[in-house]
């Protein structure tokens, strides 16, 4: 598809959209259906469109495996460090009501703060998974 | 009238999944799972459970079609073995289900608002998580913060998968070509 | 009208469905797509013991009073996810058993082993 | 900081995974998560010593009390199989270097370093945790990180061997979950202790029933129970050295803990023995179990597999000590527990030991090893008449509390076959020997070194445990029957 002019323009054209939407479905989780995995998952779905309409180098210079490798264990590391957090302030592990001033803010933080953390750690395992599979094609 | 197209709906999925396990042809019976996911994704949304149905959708007819597509690009579109009905695994498979149906019998009837589910546990869920944590979905309430261990865990699993298929198809040569080197 | 416990029967045939052909089919892929629809069955039998008459998506809204039970709702969404992590195991593994063998039928890689 | 020790337990091993994967370098992520394990084992020994003080510790997560949150909850039984799986956690580390150097990739060893830390956290997750759902959650943490485990062995068949896994597993932990659900749909909670309050007074009903035939029969795919262990042999007997050392004599134990909890303290023992009688079913499995997979043991030439065989007779052994449901039985299956974890531990690193050096496991390669590696072989020697249950070791000790038990309740067929199925164990491990010791090598076999310092250190460590606790039997006997009052006495 690389040198299809339709596809290209039509994904230039989508592929903010659906980051959009992503962050959308990250940070609206609180009110409504969504959260940090169908988030991620999003995310990681225009990678693959970018990978499918410009070819996967392509997207493995956007999207470098190291970094996407590191991303995947840097997500795991703010949820579970968010707890360490609290722990620290004096709570129990995970009581996001000692992280702010007072337990509602508290509450707030603690979830926007771990649904990035799943967020992260999805989409860039989800991205990691297709690299693994696409790649393995490219060397048949 | 939600109980009529829940029956509906379930059948249709019935049928979905017999085509999947029943066609030979493995690239239409992914197609099969896709729309099988998509209708589990309605039926979810049928017994209010939206969260569920979003990411059923985005999993099911999303990352597990395209993984099967993928992994079928890389191996074959076509099953060899005939279909055979052998008699051990029917029985089992048989056994299981007659033991569930048996189990149904003092179950709470669909939809029971007094069922032991709604009255213990759950009710704060509902009634305090706005005041306790201050924001509308309980769904996200109880995931991030009342579980939120849970999905500390479930997002070790992700982690868990990511490794793992690092580990199976990243970088190095596989070991086919080592061996047809010898 | 009141389906009682039809639902949960035909969830029943959807889980049998899925358990035969996970144990019963020789193609690598197949077993997965059977764990597929056998999981997805579970999930159901989840969903619907959450589900209230009349109840409403546990979303907090003005004028509605009764909500449907949101713990099933967590716990298979984290069953889901589950769920596909064992998916994308199993599937490299068939990548990578498809590379050893050239074959993703159990009887023919068995043949294989005896050979071997 | 000590009031916080249940999660530190799981949170430093969950923690140290990802760090592995930025830390890449791959001595510099075996000596951080070496050095994580011993932190494990020292939090491990504290807890145990706390509970042994001061009863039962709860922590309730996120500070949301119990039925709403998830709680856990650290009681004696739990305690020691914490201990028991960080000591193997900790020893089969300090082994792993030299032996995954030479079997796995060096550009995966970071990886193959972060899959160990997450299944030593899976299954520790398990055991501590008072919640059932949460127990599904770090069953699959656990189940996955060692389906990729096993699949990293040399030979092709690992591939196959962790799919087959990986199927089975799936199937259990589904039933579990379909187990978990039920019982949550007839009670509204998930949480153990709420479960067995509220269980009695439902004891009749059939959904219930259901629930717990589920449970049983994933638990028992789990761990392999006779005729459900079709995974296991392939599993341990492709899996690279380190792994099915470590998986051998951890996941399996995990699982038969998950059991006890399930059925005494969710259950209860009036529900599971009296009503439904779970022993007319458990016992002939667990003696079929034993004599079936010792007699198969005997004909095998790959001493990885006819170990395996062997492991699944020991599961028969430790079943059959909850299936005769007494203080005494259930004292010898969680003694068992600990002990066959040591001695199925020293004779596998033994095995990868050989393995390092001569490259086979298979018995026709092992003529004259006696000989060649008269250190490993001593070892695995000693190991080997644990498992026969020979005096001054800890295989002895075991069943003695199983013969034991089953005189005391009159069942003297049930001693006369524990004692009968030892001779088994002595065929097999004698054919090891036999050839080890009184065949000369083939010809041109070439000269080998024992295997590295710190390989036979870890070998040791646990060869030693098997003697040491054979004859000081004060700990590890004096905490199983504490655990086994604990047990039977129910939810209170």
């Amino acid at each position: 598809m690389r040198n299809q002019m339709i596809p290209r323009v039509i994904a230039k054209f989508f592929i903010p959209m659906i980051l959009l939407f992503g962050l959308y479905v990250q940070f609206h989780g609180d009110f409504g259906p969504g959260g940090g995995f169908q988030a991620g998952v999003i995310f990681a779905a225009a990678f693959v469109l970018y990978a499918l309409i410009y070819g996967l180098d392509e997207a493995k210079k956007v999207a470098r495996p190291a970094v996407v490798e590191a991303l995947v264990a840097l997500g795991v590391l703010i949820y579970a460090g968010t707890g360490v957090v609290s722990l620290l302030k004096g709570g129990k592990y995970l009581d996001y009501n000692v992280l702010a001033h007072d337990p509602i803010h508290g509450q707030h933080l603690g979830i926007l703060i771990v649904e990035l953390g799943v967020g992260v750690t999805v989409a860039a395992v989800m991205i990691t998974i297709f690299f693994a599979f696409a790649g393995r094609g490219q060397s048949e | 009238m939600t109980e009529l197209l829940n029956v509906v709906l379930l059948t249709f999925m019935v049928i979905v999944a017999l085509a999947a396990v029943w066609l030979r042809n493995l690239f239409a019976s992914v197609m099969m799972m896709g729309i099988f996911s998509v209708l589990s994704a309605c039926t979810f949304v049928v017994l209010d459970a939206v969260d569920v149905a979003f990411t059923e959708a985005a999993v099911g007819a999303g990352i597990s079609t395209v993984l099967m597509i993928g992994t079928l690009a890389l191996t074959t579109r076509d099953e060899k073995t005939p279909v055979r009905w052998s008699v051990l695994p029917l029985m089992v498979v048989l056994i299981t289900g007659a033991v569930l149906v048996y189990g149904t019998k003092d179950m709470p009837r669909y939809g029971d608002p007094s069922a032991p589910v709604h009255e213990h546990v759950a009710p704060r869920y509902i009634n305090d998580s706005p005041a306790e944590i201050g924001i509308p979905n309980m769904v996200t309430s109880v995931l991030a913060s009342y579980r939120g261990y849970d999905t500390l865990g479930e997002t070790t699993v992700i982690f868990t998968a990511g490794i793992g298929v690092l580990l199976l198809l990243g970088g190095y040569r596989n070991r086919k070509r080592q061996e047809d080197e010898f | 009208m009141n389906p009682g416990l039809y639902n949960y029967w035909i969830v029943i045939v959807l889980m049998m469905i899925g358990f035969y052909a996970t144990i019963a089919r020789g193609n690598l892929i197949k077993k997965i797509i059977g764990l597929n629809i056998f999981q997805t069955s579970v999930f159901y039998l989840y969903i619907s013991m959450g589900k209230v008459s009349g109840g409403t998506a546990p979303i907090v809204g003005d004028g509605i009073t009764s909500y449907s039970n949101p713990l099933p709702h967590v716990l298979i969404l984290t069953a889901i996810v589950v769920g596909v992590a064992t998916t994308a195991l199993g599937l490299a593994l068939v990548v990578r058993i498809n590379e050893a063998y050239g074959t993703i039928e159990e009887d023919d890689i068995f043949s294989q082993d005896q050979a071997s | 900081m000590t009031e916080h020790l249940p999660i530190l337990q799981i949170i430093v091993p969950l923690i140290s995974a990802p760090v592995c994967v930025l830390l890449r370098r791959k001595m510099l992520t075996w000596a951080f998560s070496l050095m994580v394990s011993l932190a494990v084992l020292c939090m491990a020994a504290m807890l145990l010593q706390q509970v042994l003080e001061s009863g039962p510790i709860s922590y309730a997560l996120g500070n949301w009390s119990a039925p709403w949150g998830i709680e856990y909850r650290v009681d004696v039984v739990n305690a020691f199989v914490l201990l028991l799986v960080s000591i193997i956690g900790a020893v089969v580390l300090l082994y792993a270097p030299s032996s995954v150097a030479k079997e796995i990739p060096h550009d995966r060893h970071y990886l193959f370093y972060t899959a160990y830390l997450l299944c030593l956290t899976g299954l520790l997750g398990i055991t501590i945790t008072g919640d059932a759902f949460n127990v599904f959650v770090f069953l699959e943490i656990s189940a996955l990180s060692s389906y990729m485990l096993i699949s990293l062995g040399e030979d092709r068949r690992a591939l196959t061997a962790a799919y087959q896994y990986l199927v089975m597993g799936t199937i259990g932990a589904t039933f579990i979950l379909i187990g978990i659900g039920l019982m949550y749909m007839m009670t509204g909670t998930l949480n153990m202790a709420d479960l067995s309050s509220r269980l009695p007074s439902m004891h009749g009903s059939r959904t219930i029933l259901v629930a717990f035939a589920f449970l049983i029969v994933g638990m028992s795919l789990k761990l392999a129970l006779f005729p459900l262990h079709m995974w296991l042999p392939n599993a341990y007997c492709y899996a690279p050295s380190v792994v099915t050392a470590f998986l051998a004599s951890t996941a399996t134990k995990v699982s038969i803990y998950v059991f006890l909890r399930f059925v005494f303290t969710i259950f209860g023992v009036d529900f599971a023995f009296e009503n439904l009688s779970l022993s007319t079913f458990l016992l002939p499995l667990s003696l079929i179990g034993i004599f079936v997979a010792s007699t198969v043991a005997i004909f095998q030439t790959d001493i990885k597999r006819l170990l395996a065989y062997s492991s699944i007779a020991q599961i028969g052994y430790i079943m059959l000590g909850v299936g005769l449901v007494s203080a005494t039985s259930l004292t010898g299956s969680i003694v068992h527990l600990f002990n066959h974890a040591m001695m199925k531990g020293g004779l596998f690193l033994a095995v990868g030991c050989i393995m390092l050096r001569i490259g086979s496991v298979d018995l026709a390669d092992w003529q004259g090893l006696g000989r060649r590696m008269p250190v490993t072989m001593a070892a695995f020697v000693l190991c080997g008449l644990s498992l026969i249950g020979v005096p001054m070791t800890v295989g002895f000790v075991s069943k003695w509390y199983l013969i034991l038990a089953a005189l005391e309740q009159g069942l003297w067929p049930v001693a006369l076959l524990v004692l009968m199925s030892s001779l088994l164990a002595v065929i097999y491990i004698w054919r090891v020997v036999e050839t080890a010791y009184f065949q000369a090598p083939a010809d041109g076999a070439a000269k080998v070194k024992e295997a590295p310092f710190l390989m036979q250190v870890s070998m040791w460590i646990l060869t030693g445990a098997t003697l040491f606790f054979g004859v000081s039997t004060s700990l590890t006997v004096g905490v199983a029957q504490r655990a086994a009052e604990w047990l039977l006495g129910g939810s209170q």
